[in-house]
């Protein structure tokens, strides 16, 4: 699994290049699209765009970047720790589905698609909740992130993908609020005109759990870079607090469940990109979502802890990594439902435990 | 205003039958609207409430007679609270009953208590509490608002913080910096103000849920006259902190976390996972947990009940209680899936908000003493550890 | 549940005169006996008899002292701190099944009897392992302690209490080492002879499984005071290890586990002393066990962590009580099937959850 | 005495080649009941297979072969070790070897080097260290054991402890106190003694498995020749640390966790829970944790593999697979019933003795340097926390 130095330096200028964006320890855009709609920039998506953040999964012969999985995660990660609230990763997922299908536009950021697979609460089953028979589409999808501000949406069925643009006859969104101050929405399709394209989201779905646990990751570390900065600076007792040894053995655990985090996530991307397909890909992928699910809801959770009083306001940054991560954890499977998924893998045991 | 009807004779019911007169108290005049709120109620939204107790003469439990309180023993106190928890009855504006009005029967003037408690029960003065400020929170010795005689006034300067409800606030009670050196424990003084003083600015802070539960309250010369000091000068400190005794058993009832617990069964229930074994272990650990927690705070309410005072291990409690009612709503949070992420109830049941209970249990381990604080109290003071 | 202030004296004179054989802070006799058979004293078995403790749960008009769950607590949490290794609570499940067929000799100490339940691991069933049939006792009971010093066994078949004196003809004792430095005996009945005593073993059961855990949270009291000592005496980077915060703040929740066991414990005794019988009564004697096997585990453990090297040495005195809780945690039930118990009864919950 | 001949060339052989060459080494030559041993091996019940070690070139992988050993790259020295562990070798006295070895090739005379190096390689010195004293244990620094150059010679008084098979070593290395005054990481000193040096007791400690597996070694006006120092006066402390480099990767194998899951699973299925969905719960975590404990440790090895050193943040390595290691036989002692309480492994299978492995457990978080060390170096070396 080791990486190679070239890519090693590669990734290193994907996180340098992110930065444009994505600049760490700056919380001002994911405060401001807060509770504001369309809840992010269609500036910054056309920057993205521009970036080939986009395409950054779709082959280069199909006009997208062609990177891999470490790429990828390494930057959501970036994303994860400014909280950027653009809706990189069910985009990513749709134009990788869409494949040579996608076009300049939607790679370039002109037009905003977005992966609409769910129907039920915890499940990652991409087949359920619509159906495509004679031409329409009907049925419903649910938990689509910032829906106002995007144009289509890529349908998953039993019977293949179905892209429907968000103005469609029969189609009606249903909004939600979420605790990032961001919106999900609920699509309801009342028998709408559609084209069947071809693809299984299965594998995708997979890679955007992995994304989302990378995101996670960042959510992690910017909510620990907050607080290990907060305890150097904040006195009482006469004293800063992060002298405390309680405080540093507890921040200890935090920056080790960050450390699993991030070994977790690169080792299941490193796996993917070695070519790593079915129940190894999958167990993965899964041993990372579980980990970096429950490894941001405790970071942040303590976060605000050990920030006392002033954690528990909404000017605090603080608060704003945990709200993130009780929308994120969850999505694409939380921890619960992925422990059960590479429980239920066959041997997944085997991975660790091999004596001889 | 209402004025308070003499309260019935508490002292001739046995305690079950206390417990009965509540609940048929509560259930014959609660605004059934303001039954678990899911946040802490304003003044306008909370008044009915407040005088209805007031003129019921139900409106002070630990308040003697004479002052127009209840006139409660521990015994029916402790009763009063929990029926009152149990209800989900809504929390009062209420720092003027259960901390000025005690402190101002032990330690206030008689011009101060004939002038004061009269106006807290009938929901003239609405008080709040000037204690904490931005760089004395667990260090609350450390505060540095001042205040300095000018002839027949204080002149008090600094800045308040955590303070609950002052928006609503037209009176506030205030520990002050009177004189320096020394420990800092000492030459801390308690002063009473007007809100509408000239010098006092109040900016509210909205709270992780975006409420604006607390503020910031700002002294810029504020005069107050020299007789709003309450006890000796320089002895606010101590003053204060005895207040906190008998009432820290509260900071430690199970109610909140057996309400939040039932929410939990409730949600479980409707995501379908009541039955699932794995799901079933966890909440069998919750409710051991929680049933042992009722029989520790059994073990504090039987030494009140014989009239002993509390010790510091009363501390046990609060960190049991809250981490507790945390680790309830942490599970909630584990089975909601995408809900947990959702700001709105599922399906606008009030009952299922898994992510707003698990919000207001942050603060659980913060307020009232945080578990770390806590934790440092009992090191010390009850093992006996160094420093 | 109060308790009124003349049990509570009461209670207070009984824990006084257990001091006599088990003076807290006193090791010597446990340490003594480990490994050495019987693995306890006859002279103090029959101290305990004059005390009146082997009748302590029998009717005085059977000759017994007649008191309550309450009082048995008490005293066996004082020989829990001790770990005192005479083998009360079997003797007083015995003996309060005899009830008036006991007699003054075992209630004085002169005959040893011990009750011979269990055959399964990990089960409360007390009709299992052997049977009775014909005058003739068959089958096997297991995990019976310090068997070698006692006299007779009264074992629990489905057709009643059977009577065994410990030489008899075809039974066959076998020991197994504890981690305790006592013994367990598997007892083989090949036709032994016995008389048939009527008698339900599944109360005294559950009262012996609240002995237990009175005895754990002695274990855990014992262990406790030690390590606070050594933290105020133990110097380490120039000050004593208390000192430390992240220390104090693991001991102040071992301090916690404590006083929530002994809550656990004496409201059960309280609920038993109450009169509740069935699910009410199995519920907080489950309810207690499962919290001091637990917590017993946790803070025996935590107490060598504390103690450092020392620790893990055998002559440090806190390895001892790290030792027996392993014996004790699943002595009549440990936590995992308590807790499940404790779900299986009607309602549970209820006890707890009871909003309007 | 075997003479060590000469080892094969290993930097001839693939990564891949030389696990596959010491998997078939181990599986041809390790002796069949010395596999996975219970307790730490004396020098009577190791020396056949040290021997062989040796015979073959096997012993010390991490010397150059300059000096007899194996001269293995980062890399394959991270091999030898995982096989060995994941084979279930017995662990050798070779405090030799891993620890003194190392520290004399860098830092010994010629004379020290051509002296000891061969004795080491063929058995005849077995070596134990003496660095901790009663006073001096996680506060290492602050040992007493005092040397005094008296003409010739080095006079040592005090007292060592832990000292690891001290009976059946013939001379020990050890930290002494050569200079007082100052910091106290200075003014130490490494020096070498002959255990049959008049003045020198050994009393072996019994471990919670009453084990004798430590000793105390007493120093009553010992005398060693003046050559017996290595590296400068005053300066061993810093020596000492330093040896602590790339070997600490090695506190945080996954293997020790593995084989310890390895066997939670043989005792679930054993006692018939595997399938219960409560274990298979709890398992799964245990066994992601282990998975993602690879994974971080791969993080680091790979580190050395690109020739980059360690910093203090291997510290999370230790913590996490020590704690690991206890969490997964906390979960053996909770499924196994009365079985927790017993001396000897069920049905006398050494594969199923959850009581035993769960008491060596308490060991991983205290040797080593404790977990509490460990977080103290992580808050200030790596997150920079004040002190």
């Amino acid at each position: 699994m080791s990486i190679d130095a070239d890519r090693l330096e590669n990734i290193r200028m994907i996180r340098d290049s992110a930065q444009a964006i994505a600049k760490r320890g700056d919380l001002r855009r994911a405060r401001d699209w807060r509770d504001r709609s369309p809840g992010f920039d269609r500036a910054v998506w056309r920057s993205m765009g521009d970036l080939g953040w986009i395409g950054l999964r779709v082959e280069e012969a199909d006009g997208g970047s062609g990177l891999g999985m470490l790429e990828f995660c390494a930057l959501v990660e970036e994303l994860g720790a400014t909280l950027t609230p653009e809706p990189l990763i069910a985009a990513v997922a749709a134009v990788r589905l869409l494949g040579r299908n996608a076009g300049s536009d939607r790679l370039s950021g002109g037009r905003i698609v977005l992966l609409a697979w769910q129907e039920r609460t915890g499940s990652l089953d991409p087949t359920g909740g619509a159906s495509f028979a004679g031409g329409r589409l009907s049925g419903c999808k649910r938990f689509i992130p910032s829906a106002d501000g995007v144009d289509e949406f890529l349908v998953t069925t039993e019977s293949g993908l179905v892209l429907v643009p968000r103005d469609a006859a029969g189609l009606t969104v249903e909004r939600s609020l979420g605790q990032d101050g961001g919106h999900l929405a609920t699509l309801h399709f009342d028998g709408v005109q559609g084209e069947l394209l071809p693809g299984d989201a299965g594998r995708v779905l997979d890679e955007a759990a992995l994304a989302t646990a990378a995101y996670l990751l960042g959510v992690i570390e910017g909510a620990l870079a907050l607080t290990v900065d907060y305890l150097k600076t904040r006195r009482q007792f006469d004293a800063p607090i992060g002298s405390f040894q309680a405080l540093q053995h507890r921040v200890v655990d935090l920056t080790l469940q960050a450390a699993l985090t991030r070994a977790s996530v690169e080792s299941a991307a490193a796996c993917l990109d070695g070519g790593a397909v079915g129940a190894e890909a999958q167990a993965a992928v899964s041993r990372a979502k579980a980990r970096a699910s429950d490894a941001a809801m405790l970071v942040t959770r303590q976060a605000i802890q050990l920030h006392g009083g002033i954690g528990y306001t909404d000017e605090c940054d603080v608060g704003l990594y945990l709200r993130k991560a009780m929308v994120l954890a969850p999505a694409y499977g939380g921890a619960a439902l992925h422990r059960r998924r590479y429980a239920a893998l066959q041997s997944p045991m085997d991975e660790v435990v091999d004596e001889p | 205003m209402t004025i308070p009807t003499q309260p019935p004779d508490f002292d001739a019911l046995g305690d079950e039958a206390f417990r009965a007169a509540v609940r048929t108290f509560l259930a014959g005049h609660h605004p059934r609207h303001l039954r678990n709120p899911a946040k802490r109620l304003h003044w306008d939204e909370a008044r009915d409430w407040y005088l209805i107790l007031a003129s019921h003469g139900w409106l002070a439990p630990s308040w003697p007679r004479r002052y127009g309180g209840m006139g409660l023993s521990a015994s029916k106190q402790l009763i009063y609270v929990d029926e009152f928890e149990r209800f989900g009855a809504a929390r009062l504006p209420d720092h003027g009953i259960i901390l000025l009005g005690p402190l101002l029967i032990r330690h206030g003037s008689e011009e101060q208590k004939s002038h004061f408690l009269p106006k807290i029960l009938s929901g003239e003065h609405i008080w709040c509490q000037g204690y904490s400020e931005p760089n004395a929170g667990s260090d609350l010795a450390s505060l540095r608002t001042e205040a300095v005689l000018d002839g027949e006034e204080w002149v008090i300067n600094g800045q308040k913080t955590w303070t609950t409800l002052a928006q609503d606030a037209n009176w506030i009670f205030l520990l002050v910096r009177t004189a320096k050196g020394g420990k800092k424990q000492e030459g801390i003084s308690f002063l009473l103000a007007p809100m509408d003083s000239p010098g006092i600015t109040v900016r509210p802070i909205l709270n992780i849920h975006r409420h604006d539960e607390f503020c910031e309250v700002f002294f810029d010369n504020v005069r107050v006259p020299k007789g709003n000091l309450v006890g000796e000068i320089n002895r606010g400190w101590s003053m204060a902190k005895a207040l906190l005794g008998f009432e820290r058993i509260f900071l430690g009832s199970p109610r909140q976390s057996a309400h939040a617990l039932a929410r939990l069964k409730h949600l479980a229930r409707h995501l379908g996972v009541w039955d699932d074994p794995v799901f079933c272990d966890r909440y069998t650990q919750l409710a051991l947990d929680l049933a042992d927690h009722n029989a520790l705070f059994e073990t504090f309410a039987d030494r009140l009940r014989r009239g002993e005072s509390l010790g510091p291990d009363v501390s046990l409690l609060k960190i049991h209680q809250s981490e507790l009612f945390q680790r309830i709503t942490d599970t909630m949070m584990e089975i909601a899936a995408e809900h947990a992420g959702l700001l709105d109830p599922i399906d606008g049941d009030r009952d299922l908000d898994p992510a707003g209970l698990f919000l207001t249990a942050r603060a659980a381990t913060i307020y009232g003493g945080s578990s770390e604080v806590q934790r440092n109290i009992l090191a010390k003071s009850v093992l006996g550890l160094p420093s």
